[in-house]
This record gives structure tokens, C-alpha cells and sequence, in this order.
């Protein structure tokens, strides 16, 4: 592999900051939803890019992505269950207009 | 075969020229791989325009009799060419963009559709060592790939701005992701007792005795046919096309060209579900009992797998779209479930 | 970086090189996208450009079955899913007129960049622990038996997740019968 | 092939099985319950069919496990069978399914015949865990278990107060004795390190002598409580209110010899320790005497086989007493046939005519022909007539008795002889009331029984005839060497005939009958002239030696006089102190409570206020809205890493 692993984690801590920057200020609960996807995948590079630089062998890194995955694909299935929960109630979805937690 | 011949000398003569202009052996190892990768999807693609073609006269010619009608019978014999005078036509149509479509998107949705249906070629089995490309994780890859589709549908029936083409999608989707459930699931037994998501082993494990030769083989397959009609959107489960209530679904609003690119994509779609169906289930290119292996008999099943499904066609009516989930959802996926258990007991008990 | 293009480099690795800073430039563009434009649909694509991206990475990075799962899991049901909720959402996020982010957009950008400064700044001056691969690399059979035989309990506990995702999906947004 | 060994333990599984099975579903079940009973029963004859077959080419089977460790010591449980085990199985699970089929006869149309049913199963259970049991502990175990079912199926009709009561005595009575015995389990255990028959009787010999004494009577106190002898006899009588099949497997057949039975498994504590043979054979001898005096004036039938049934329990004692260790449970075995079948017949004629008074009946032998016959072939037997089954373990009674090393077994060996006198008379007379001459009842329609409780009288009248001949001479005494194969540690000795004692016998057996045929047949001596000619000794007998009385006089009134003295010092003294110190305990709670109000709930209001006070202002950054807190975790994580990356960059600076 040619490619330093700096590369690799310096393209995954791009796309998890760009999802970071997405998840606090748009204010589209679906948008929210999948700017958090971005940063799971951008910490999956990461472990598939360690998994492959320091014990290939044994794919541990891997492993760990599809635990990843799996959480990823529960996440989604309950906030699309959650939006469409509140966009049932509320006639919204904007973030910001959801403030029901407050006291 | 000469098509082999043909390729193998293209292979030496371009290996040979780039050692001969004095590049380094790895540089004439990388040309020479390139030119293979060329001539292999060169093939692919020919291969996959010439079936395409071949299955809408095959269409016309089998609805046709199945009515009691000729079918096409005037361009070329047996009318062998009006596919390709229609494909003439469709080329030279006028491309029209209706006005509120959302252009980008609308404009790539059946560029999409083509590539996943185009990459799955790449396991095609023609014959042993004569796969284009034998992945580990062949199977895996097709399911992968076969998913991508589903964007390039929704990308269509968001795209034309349309709520007819926006309903055809949303249920084409749902079909689809509600399907490929048992699909995967009836294939799931033949990887447990092959040991392997590879097409060369799979059929290789099939050379004596077909999977299709045990109960839970038949089951397998029944299941595997069922939802892979209903995967490629063919009667009886054509409800996200059903031209009575939503016009033409999602690519009501293309025409020319990118209509022909919707139509080559589901056509090639039949061939990949009827060739993993020959593949997984009736044994690839053996024929059972070790009679024999050619890559006749692989294109021969493919084929005949095809005219079921346009049996199908013209047997079942229309499903309406909550008995087609429950039937997919409380019918085929316990029972795939069972057969899974099934095997696995089995092959517990074995070991 | 200089070192790289001193050494004198085989055709299979100016593929790798052209394809991976390729794969990264149409990720970060197709990111950008996810974060910042109005129409979500289109957000969502980009969010499947970068799924299927990932999923290029994972098969430079020797990660086979992990990038099948990828596209798999993520263009297929995901994105898939996310598009689902665009579509029955659509009247409260359809206007272009409607503002798509939020009041700290500017204290956000901040905090974001100061932490994206500090890591850009010390990732390539960190020594990592890397090994030249020798050997059989991780391929499918070794992931399936490294699941079930030492991650056999987070394997379980990840199916029971899942399980209990789906039930809370269902019950969620189920509707309520009058 | 299966080993038979493994199979032992099914023997007394397949019965609690199917308890189990009726306890839970019986009673949806409804009469088909019968049918699981009578299956585990047979499944458990035919288990134990093999076993017997072993013992019949001198072999025994023998099986163990490690129960639990007590300290260090491992505590094992075992199932064996020799010939003693063999002889006490075939009793158990022969007479016992024959009564389980008689039972579906006379039970028909109970209200709760599932549960009958289910009781007998777990006492079959009960009793096979006594009879296959190697140890002193799991004979233990059943002994409680079929006391307990003993109790449940004598108030079995527990709407009916004498039941319950009935059922109450015997299981106070039995536990008098089960105390005894459990001292006795334990001082072995204590002195032996095992309870172990087979190690037991190895390791006797370290305790020759007076040591054995008390253990060994202690012992026989369980018996005594289970085979209802003097002074715990005062259950069995009583006991004769449950259903009558179950007096007889249970009261007569079966649980009642499980005394005798132990006795004679642990018989090497008994052998050569004279004092306690002594007090053995006393005991069984006095009751013996005891209640064949009392059955000679009863008027119920159930009564008299009741006091028939202690009086020949005591002889068996009176036998394993005088060393006689073969002839107690040949005794046993020929028992449990005719006083089974007497039981059964006594059942099927109450069946019929409805009522339990001899006085009433008469003349049944036209109106219920087999119920006679079987009944008469009961009688022959028990009445010690050659060449049935009585005579002969009856013979072998007295002539261990005549040959005993016990003193004064010359004086056990007359009471013994005038005994037999007695219960010929006693047996006769209930025959010849109840079924020759007329019908003294014009009321009593009495009509056969059905044949499924015929059935199995006719089975039983075949062995109390002819169960004794294997033990007599013309067999060559094959029983008593058979059985010998189940006592090694005793020296077999020969067999001598004894034409005087055989012939006393048969002198005095024929002379009791012949008295009862003159009174109650011919009528030349009138019963009530007799009876008022010795009144005194005719009204004690009626009234069963008022043993009843005398314990009420001596045990129950002076018990609950003491109760009563203790309710009081209960309620004055202790109840006084108790009070005394909950109102000390008062005062100090009410001290403790001011403290609480003004000094703790100050503290705690305190921290309240400053709470409420200070979340007023923290209250400021809850804005409802998720990606504020976001911001603030993200602003928090930031924070953290900088300062661990600049902590670090200073320590390698």
C-alpha cells in the first residue's frame, strides 16, 4: 500500500468533521440523522484503515465496523420511526422547533 | 472457442509490442492487464447488448403465442431484427426533458440503473475458469451491487416530479428491499453446505449432484424464483408498473434513449436473477450426474429460466400491493427461515 | 510527502495513488454536499456517493466483505431508508424558502475547525505503530469465525439490538388505531 | 442390551411419575385416571419381575451414587435387590396393583378419583423407596413419605370428622415413633460412619454388647409406630375410616410390615443382643394377645380385620423378638395375601350390602358366591388350617419361638398358642355372621360385586391358599433357604421338625373354629349367655382395653393442663416484659423524634433550598433543543482534547 495511513485518517477526520459541522447546525431532523451517518462512516475508515496498517491478520478493525454498521442501520430505522413519529404530531421536523425537553 | 483464441492473441501481441518499445516488465505487465480488462468487458458488454436485444424479440415472440398471435414476423427471419430497428428508432427519438423535472437528478437516474445491472456481468459463469471475474465473494458482490438500483429508481421517480412516477417508486423500492430479504435467505443454504460465496465453487460443488436434487433445495429455489420475479418487477408482482392505475411507474417520463437505458436494465436484470437461479440451484454449466459440462447448457438453463419467467407472465394476475407484502413478508421469509434451520440441523447432525 | 515522489513508483501504485485521491476528492466534495444544500433528496444522494466512496476505500484497504457490506448496508437500506423518510416528510422540508440551519451556525463552524485544526495538526506528525502485512490478510472466513468464536457476545448483543431497533421501529411509528 | 441395573431406579420412578402426571391433569383426566395408576403399577411389577428372577439363581443387584458430602463424608444412595428386597417387591407391587385395579371398582363414581388415584401412586413411590432403598436414610425418607400418604388417604373423605381425626391420630402416632427411629439413624451414623445395611453389618461386630441396646431399641420404636404395636397401636383401628382398598394395601398388606421389614433388614443389631430381643418379642407377643382379645366382641368388620391385622403383626414381631428372622417375613408375605384378600372381600361385602355391621348381615354366601368363597379361603388360611398358607408361617412362628434363646420364651410360646385359639375363633365367627345362615337384615338387598373387583379377589384367594406351600416340608423348606441368602452374617441352621408344636397347633386352631360353628351355627351355646357370664372380661374386650381412655386419662389431659399453665405464663410474664420494654422503646423513639424534626430535617431542607436556588441558574442552558446540548458536548470534548494533546506535548518537551 502506497498510501501512508496518515492519508486515511486525515480523509476520515475531513468527512467526520464536515458530518460534525452537519449534525449542529442543520436544522432538518432527517439532515441531522444523516450527517451523524457521515461521521460513522468516517470512523469506519478509520478502523478499517487501522485494521489493515497494524494487524491485518487478524481483521479485529473490521470486526469492529460491522458492529458499527449494524448500530448505524438500528440508529436509522428508530429515527425514521422518531421523525415520522413527530412529523405526525408537530407538523415539523425542524430541530429547533422541537423543544419539548425543556422544563 | 475462436472468441478465446481471438483474445489470447490480442493479449500476447500487446504484451509483446510493450516489451519490444522498451518499457520495463512491469509496465508491459500493466498495459497487458489493461488490454485484458479491455477485451473482457469488450465481450461483457457485447455480449450483454446482443442478449438485451435477443430477450425483447424472445418477449414479443413468446407473449405472442402464448396469445395466439405470431408475434413480430416482418423485419429480418422470424423477425429477428425489429429489436434492432427499434433500438434505431429509440436512438434517433427526440430527447425531451418535460419542464419541472429536477434535471440533475433526472438526468442520472438511468445512467444509474445501467451500471449495477452492467457490474454484475463480471461473476457471469460461462464455464469453469471462463468467469470474467470469480470474487471470493461473488454472491455477496451481485446482492451488493443489485442494491444500488434501488437509488437509481428513486432517483427517477423523485427526479420526474411526477406523483404518479414518485408512487411507482416509492412501491418499486419497497418491493425490492421487501424481496431481497428471501432472496438472500434462499441462497443461504447453498452457502452453508458449499462453504464458499464464490460462483466457480458453488457450481464446482454441484458437479455431480445439483442443489436442486433435495427438499430444501426445491424450496430454496421456489422461494429464489418468487422473489426474484418479484425483485425485477415482473408479473405477477408489476404492481410499481401497473399501467391501469400508475401509467408506466417511475419512468413514465422518459423517453428515447434514457427509456431504452430503463428497458436494457430490466432485461438484464432478468438475465443476472435467472443466472444466479442456474448457478446456485441447477448446477451452472454441469449437467447432473457428471454427464457432462459445457458453457451451452449454462446459457441454455439461463434461458430456459427466462421463459418462466415469461410464463409467469401471462399465467398469474396482478397481486395487489398488501397481499404482495404479506405474502412476502409472513409467507416467503419463514419459510426460508425453516429451510435455513433445517439445513443447518442437518448439517449439524452430519459433521 | 517529498520522499513519495523521489522513489521511482510501479504502474500498480499510480493507480492506487491517482484512484485514492480521486475516491477521497469525490468524498469530501459529495460530504459537502450531504451538509449544505437545501434540497435533502440530493443531500441523501450525496450521502449515498459517499456510502459507496467508503465502500471504494474499504477495497483499496484489502476490506472485501466489509465493502460489499458496506454498499449492501448502506446504499441498500440506509440511504434507502433515509430517502423513505425525505419522501413522507416532504411538506415540512420541500420549501426552498425555509432556513436549513440553525442559529449557531457560526460558533458551530468554530468549535468544528479548531478541533479539525488540532488533529490535522498532529495526525501526520504522529509515529504510528504500523507492521508490514506478511501473510494471509482478513478475508470473510476469518471475520464469520472471529464473530462466532471471540466476539461471539457482542455478536449476540448486536443481534438483540437490532432485533429491538426493529420492534421499537414498528411500534414507533405505527399508527395509533382510534 | 440394556443393563438391568440402571433400570432399577425406574422401579419406584415410573409410580411418581405418574403421581405426578394425575396430581397436575387428574382431574381433567376424570375416571381414565385409573388407567395411569394402574399403568405404573404393572410397568413397576413387571420391573421388578427381573430383579426377583436374579434373586431366584442367588444373585442380588446392587447400584449406588454420591448423594451429597456431609463434611467429608460422602453420603451415597443406593437401590438393592436381594431375596428380602425380592420377597418385599413382589408383595408390594403384585398385591398392590391387583388393588389398584379392585380400587377402580370400588372407587367408581368417587368426586375426587383422580386424586385417589395420584395418593396411591405416590404412596407406591413411598413404599418402593423403603423396600429398594440400601441405607437407613432413604428407607428414612419413604417411611415419612408413605406415613404422609397414610395420612392423606385415611382422611381421604375428610368431610366426614372421624376421617380427619382418623387420619390425624395415625400421623401423631406415627411421628412418636419416627422420633425413636431417627435417634436411631443418627447414633448409627454417629457409631458406624455409614448407614449402609451391607456396611453396617460388616462393622457389628466392633459393638458387641450393651452399647447396641438403646440404639437397637430405638430402632424398633419406628417400627413400633409403623406396625401400630403397644403402645403406639391405637392408630390402626382408626385408620379403618379411609376407603377400604386402602385399608387394605396400606393397613394391612403393605406400610404396616414396612416395621417388620426393617427390623428384619437391620436384624444383625438385634442378633445376640438379648435385652433388646427381649423387649422386641414382649411387645409383639402382649399385642398380639392383646388384640386378638379385643377382635373376639367387635361388631364391625373392618374392626375385627383391623385387630386381627395387629394381632398377627405382633406375632411377626413376637417372631423377629425371638430370633425367628426368616419366620417374621414369611409371615410377612402369607399376611399380606390373606389379610389382603380378607380386606378386599370385607370391602366388596360392604360394597354390596352397605353396611359395616356383622349383626346385620348374614346368609351373603347365595347373594355373593365368589366374595364367599375367596372370603373362605382367607379364612382357612389365617386360621392356621394345614396345609394353607397360615399354617405354615404360623408354625415356623411358634417354632422359633419354642427354640428361642430368649428367657422365658416358654411363656411367649403358650400366649402364642392360645393366640391362634382366639383368632380361629374370632375369624370363624365373622365368617359364619356374615355369610351362613340367614339374612338377619331384611333391608339389605345385597348383590355381587363387579368383576373387577372379583377378578382380583379370585387372584388373591389362589395365593393365600397356597403362598405358604415354598416354606413347608414337602418343598424342603426352599423359602426359608431362599431368604437366608439375604442374612450371610447368620448361621443357617436346619430345619427340625416338630410334629408336638404342629400338632398343638392344629389342636387349638380346630378347637377355636369348632367353638364358633357351636355358638353361631348350631347355637347350642348362646354367645350372649357366654358374654354374661364373664361380663367383666366381655365389656373390657368391647371397649378395646380402653386404651383410648387411659392415654386421654394419662397423656392428652395432664398435655393440655400444661398448655394451658404455659398460655398463662405466656400471656403475664413474657407478654409483660415485651410490653414493658416496647414502651421504654417509646419514649426514647419520641426523643429520637425531635431530633429528627428540627435537627436532621434542617440539614436536609437545607440542601434542598440550596439546590432549588442554584438550579434556577443552571436551568438557563436546558433549551429544549438537541443540538444545543450537542454544541456543548462537542465545546466539552474539544476542551479535553486539546488539554490531553498539549499535556502530552509538554511532557515530552
Amino acid at each position: 500500500m502506497i498510501v501512508p495511513l496518515a492519508h486515511f485518517l486525515i480523509l476520515s477526520l475531513i468527512i467526520f468533521c464536515i458530518g460534525l459541522y452537519g449534525a449542529l447546525t442543520r436544522r432538518n431532523a432527517v439532515g441531522i440523522l444523516m450527517s451523524v451517518e457521515l461521521m460513522l462512516n468516517a470512523a469506519n475508515i478509520n478502523l478499517v484503515a487501522f485494521s489493515r496498517f497494524v494487524s491485518p491478520q487478524s481483521g479485529t478493525g473490521q470486526i469492529f465496523a460491522v458492529f458499527v454498521m449494524a448500530l448505524a442501520a438500528a440508529s436509522v430505522a428508530v429515527g425514521l420511526a422518531i421523525v415520522i413519529c413527530i412529523y405526525r404530531n408537530h407538523r415539523t421536523i425542524a430541530a429547533d422547533k422541537i423543544d419539548l425537553m425543556k422544563w | 472457442m475462436s472468441l478465446l483464441e481471438l483474445t489470447d492473441k490480442l493479449i500476447q501481441w500487446v504484451s509483446e509490442m510493450a516489451r519490444t518499445q522498451g518499457y520495463s516488465p512491469e509496465w508491459a505487465g500493466f498495459f497487458t492487464a489493461i488490454a485484458i480488462m479491455l477485451a473482457v468487458g469488450g465481450f461483457v458488454l457485447g455480449f450483454i447488448s446482443v442478449v438485451a436485444m435477443l430477450l425483447i424479440w424472445m418477449e414479443r415472440k413468446v407473449s405472442g403465442h402464448m396469445q395466439s398471435r405470431i408475434g413480430p414476423n416482418r423485419v429480418g427471419p422470424f423477425g429477428l431484427f425489429q429489436s434492432i430497428a427499434d433500438a434505431v428508432k429509440l436512438l434517433l427519438k427526440e430527447d425531451i426533458a418535460p419542464k419541472m423535472v429536477d434535471k440533475p437528478v433526472w438526468w442520472l437516474a438511468p445512467i444509474i440503473i445501467v451500471v449495477p445491472a452492467v457490474l454484475s456481468f463480471l461473476c457471469f459463469p460461462f464455464h469453469k475458469g471462463w468467469i470474467p471475474l470469480d470474487l471470493n465473494l461473488g454472491l455477496l458482490f451481485i446482492m451488493a451491487i443489485g442494491s444500488v438500483s434501488v437509488i437509481a429508481i428513486f432517483m427517477a421517480g423523485y427526479g420526474s416530479n411526477n406523483k404518479y412516477s414518485l408512487i411507482g417508486g416509492m412501491r418499486t423500492v419497497a418491493q425490492i428491499i421487501s424481496y431481497e430479504v428471501p432472496a438472500i435467505l434462499a441462497i443461504v443454504p447453498v452457502v452453508m453446505l458449499a462453504g464458499s460465496l464464490s460462483f466457480g465453487q458453488i457450481i464446482e460443488a454441484q458437479s455431480f449432484r445439483w442443489n436442486l436434487f433435495s427438499l430444501w433445495g426445491i424450496v430454496s429455489f421456489i422461494i429464489y424464483v418468487i422473489s426474484g420475479t418479484a425483485e425485477i418487477n415482473r408479473t405477477p408482482f408489476d404492481i410499481p408498473e401497473a399501467e391501469s392505475e400508475l401509467v408506466a411507474g417511475y419512468h413514465t417520463e422518459y423517453s428515447g434513449m434514457k427509456f431504452a437505458l430503463f428497458f436494457v436494465a430490466e432485461y438484464t436484470n432478468m438475465v443476472i436473477v435467472s443466472m444466479i437461479a442456474s448457478a446456485v440451484f441447477l448446477g451452472g454449466y454441469y449437467l447432473p450426474f457428471g454427464l457432462g459440462a459445457s458453457p451451452v447448457w449454462m446459457l441454455l438453463k439461463v434461458f430456459a429460466m427466462i421463459f418462466l419467467l415469461m410464463w409467469f407472465r401471462w399465467t398469474f394476475p396482478r397481486l395487489r400491493v398488501d397481499q404482495m407484502m404479506i405474502f412476502g413478508w409472513k409467507v416467503l421469509l419463514p419459510i426460508s427461515f425453516a429451510n435455513i434451520a433445517w439445513v443447518g440441523i442437518w448439517m449439524a447432525l452430519k459433521l | 510527502m517529498t520522499e513519495l515522489f523521489n522513489t521511482a513508483l510501479t504502474p500498480w501504485e499510480w493507480t492506487q495513488l491517482i484512484s485514492f485521491y480521486g475516491i477521497a476528492a469525490l468524498m469530501i466534495v459529495a460530504a459537502l454536499m450531504v451538509v449544505t444544500l437545501r434540497n435533502i433528496f440530493h443531500s441523501a444522494l450525496g450521502l449515498a456517493a459517499v456510502a459507496l466512496g467508503a465502500a471504494a476505500i474499504y477495497l483499496m484497504l484489502d476490506a472485501e466483505f466489509l465493502a460489499f457490506v458496506q454498499i449492501l448496508v448502506y446504499v441498500g437500506a440506509v440511504v434507502t431508508l433515509i430517502a423513505f423518510m425525505v419522501m413522507l416528510t416532504q411538506r415540512a422540508s420541500h420549501g426552498k424558502l425555509v432556513r436549513q440551519s440553525n442559529d449557531q451556525k457560526t460558533i458551530s463552524f468554530i468549535v468544528v475547525l479548531s478541533l479539525f485544526a488540532l488533529l490535522i495538526w498532529k495526525i501526520p506528525t504522529t509515529v504510528w505503530n504500523t507492521t508490514v502485512s506478511t501473510g494471509n490478510l482478513a478475508d470473510a472466513k476469518t471475520l464469520g469465525t472471529a464473530f462466532l468464536k471471540e466476539y461471539i457476545m457482542p455478536f449476540e448483543v448486536i443481534s438483540i439490538v437490532l432485533l429491538v431497533a426493529l420492534i421499537g421501529a414498528i411500534v414507533l411509528a405505527r399508527r395509533e388505531p382510534k | 442390551m440394556l443393563n438391568y441395573t440402571n433400570l432399577i431406579p425406574l422401579i419406584p420412578l415410573i409410580p411418581l411419575a405418574s403421581f405426578v402426571i394425575l396430581i397436575l391433569f387428574g382431574s381433567r383426566m376424570k375416571e381414565k385416571a385409573a388407567y395411569v395408576s394402574i399403568g405404573a403399577a404393572l410397568a413397576a411389577f413387571a420391573l421388578s419381575v427381573p430383579g426377583i428372577m436374579m434373586t431366584l439363581k442367588h444373585q442380588s443387584v446392587h447400584m449406588e451414587w454420591i448423594w451429597l458430602y456431609l463434611g467429608d463424608r460422602p453420603i451415597k444412595m443406593g437401590f438393592m435387590i436381594d431375596s428380602l428386597t425380592a420377597m418385599m417387591l413382589f408383595v408390594v407391587t403384585f398385591i398392590g396393583s391387583l388393588i389398584h385395579i379392585y380400587s377402580v371398582g370400588y372407587m367408581h363414581g368417587d368426586k375426587r378419583f383422580s386424586r385417589y388415584f395420584a395418593y396411591l401412586s405416590l404412596f407406591f413411590f413411598s413404599m418402593l423407596l423403603i423396600v429398594l432403598g440400601d441405607n437407613l436414610i432413604m428407607v428414612f425418607i419413604g417411611w415419612e413419605m408413605v406415613g404422609l400418604c397414610s395420612y392423606l388417604l385415611i382422611s381421604f373423605w375428610f368431610e366426614r370428622m372421624s376421617a380427619a381425626r382418623a387420619g390425624m391420630k395415625a400421623f401423631l402416632a406415627n411421628r412418636v415413633g419416627d422420633v425413636g427411629f431417627l435417634l436411631a439413624i443418627l447414633s448409627f451414623f454417629w457409631m458406624f460412619g455409614t448407614v449402609n445395611f451391607e456396611q453396617m453389618a460388616e462393622k457389628i461386630h466392633q459393638y458387641q454388647g450393651t452399647m447396641l441396646v438403646i440404639p437397637a431399641v430405638l430402632l424398633f420404636c419406628g417400627a413400633v409406630g409403623k406396625s401400630a404395636q403397644f403402645p403406639l397401636h391405637v392408630w390402626l383401628p382408626d385408620a379403618m375410616e379411609g376407603p377400604t382398598p386402602v385399608s387394605a394395601l396400606i393397613h394391612a398388606a403393605t406400610m404396616v410390615a414396612a416395621g417388620v421389614y426393617m427390623v428384619a433388614r437391620s436384624f444383625f443389631v438385634f442378633h445376640g443382643n438379648i435385652e433388646a430381643m427381649q423387649v422386641v418379642s414382649y411387645i409383639g407377643c402382649f399385642t398380639a394377645f392383646m388384640a386378638a382379645t379385643i377382635a373376639l366382641t367387635q361388631t364391625d368388620i373392618k374392626k375385627v380385620l383391623a385387630y386381627s391385622t395387629l394381632s398377627q403383626l405382633g406375632y411377626m414381631v413376637m417372631a423377629l423378638g425371638v430370633g425367628g428372622y426368616i419366620a417374621g417375613p414369611f409371615h410377612l408375605m402369607t399376611h399380606a395375601f390373606f389379610k389382603a384378600l380378607l380386606f378386599l372381600g370385607a370391602g366388596s361385602v360392604i360394597h354390596g350390602t352397605g353396611t359395616q355391621d356383622i349383626r346385620q348381615m348374614g346368609g351373603l354366601m347365595k347373594k355373593m358366591p365368589i366374595t364367599a368363597w375367596t372370603f373362605l379361603a382367607a379364612f382357612v388360611a389365617i386360621a392356621g388350617l394345614p396345609p394353607f398358607a397360615g399354617f405354615w408361617s404360623k408354625d415356623e412362628i411358634l417354632l422359633s419361638t419354642f427354640n428361642s434363646p430368649v428367657p422365658g420364651h416358654l411363656f411367649l410360646f403358650a400366649v402364642g398358642l392360645f393366640t391362634e385359639a382366639l383368632t380361629a375363633f374370632y375369624m370363624a365367627r365373622v365368617f359364619f355372621l356374615t355369610f351362613l345362615g340367614d339374612a338377619r337384615d331384611k333391608e339389605i338387598h345385597a348383590h355381587e360385586s363387579p368383576l373387577v373387583m372379583t377378578v382380583p379377589l379370585a387372584i388373591l384367594a389362589f395365593f393365600a391358599l397356597f403362598i405358604g406351600l415354598p416354606g413347608s416340608p414337602m418343598a424342603g423348606h426352599w423359602f426359608q433357604h431362599w431368604l437366608q441368602q439375604s442374612f450371610p452374617y447368620m448361621h443357617a441352621h436346619e430345619i427340625h421338625l416338630n410334629f408336638g408344636v404342629m400338632g398343638a397347633s392344629i389342636f387349638l386352631a380346630l378347637s377355636g373354629i369348632g367353638l364358633a360353628y357351636l355358638m353361631y351355627i348350631k347355637g347350642t351355646i348362646s354367645p350372649d349367655k357366654v358374654a354374661q357370664s364373664i361380663r367383666p372380661l366381655y365389656i373390657y374386650s368391647l371397649n378395646k382395653w380402653y386404651w383410648d381412655e387411659i392415654y386421654g386419662m394419662f397423656l392428652i389431659k395432664p398435655f393440655l393442663w400444661s398448655t394451658n399453665a404455659l398460655y398463662a405464663f405466656d400471656v403475664w410474664i413474657v407478654d409483660g416484659v415485651v410490653n414493658g420494654a416496647a414502651m421504654v422503646a417509646r419514649g426514647l423513639g419520641f426523643l429520637q423524634f425531635i431530633f429528627d424534626k428540627y435537627i436532621v430535617d434542617g440539614i436536609v431542607n437545607l440542601f434542598g433550598w440550596v439546590t432549588q436556588k442554584s438550579s434556577r441558574i443552571v436551568r438557563l442552558v436546558q433549551t429544549g433543543i438537541i443540538q444545543n446540548y450537542i454544541l456543548l458536548l462537542v465545546v466539552g470534548l474539544a476542551l479535553i482534547v486539546w488539554f490531553k494533546i498539549l499535556e502530552n506535548m509538554h511532557a515530552v518537551l
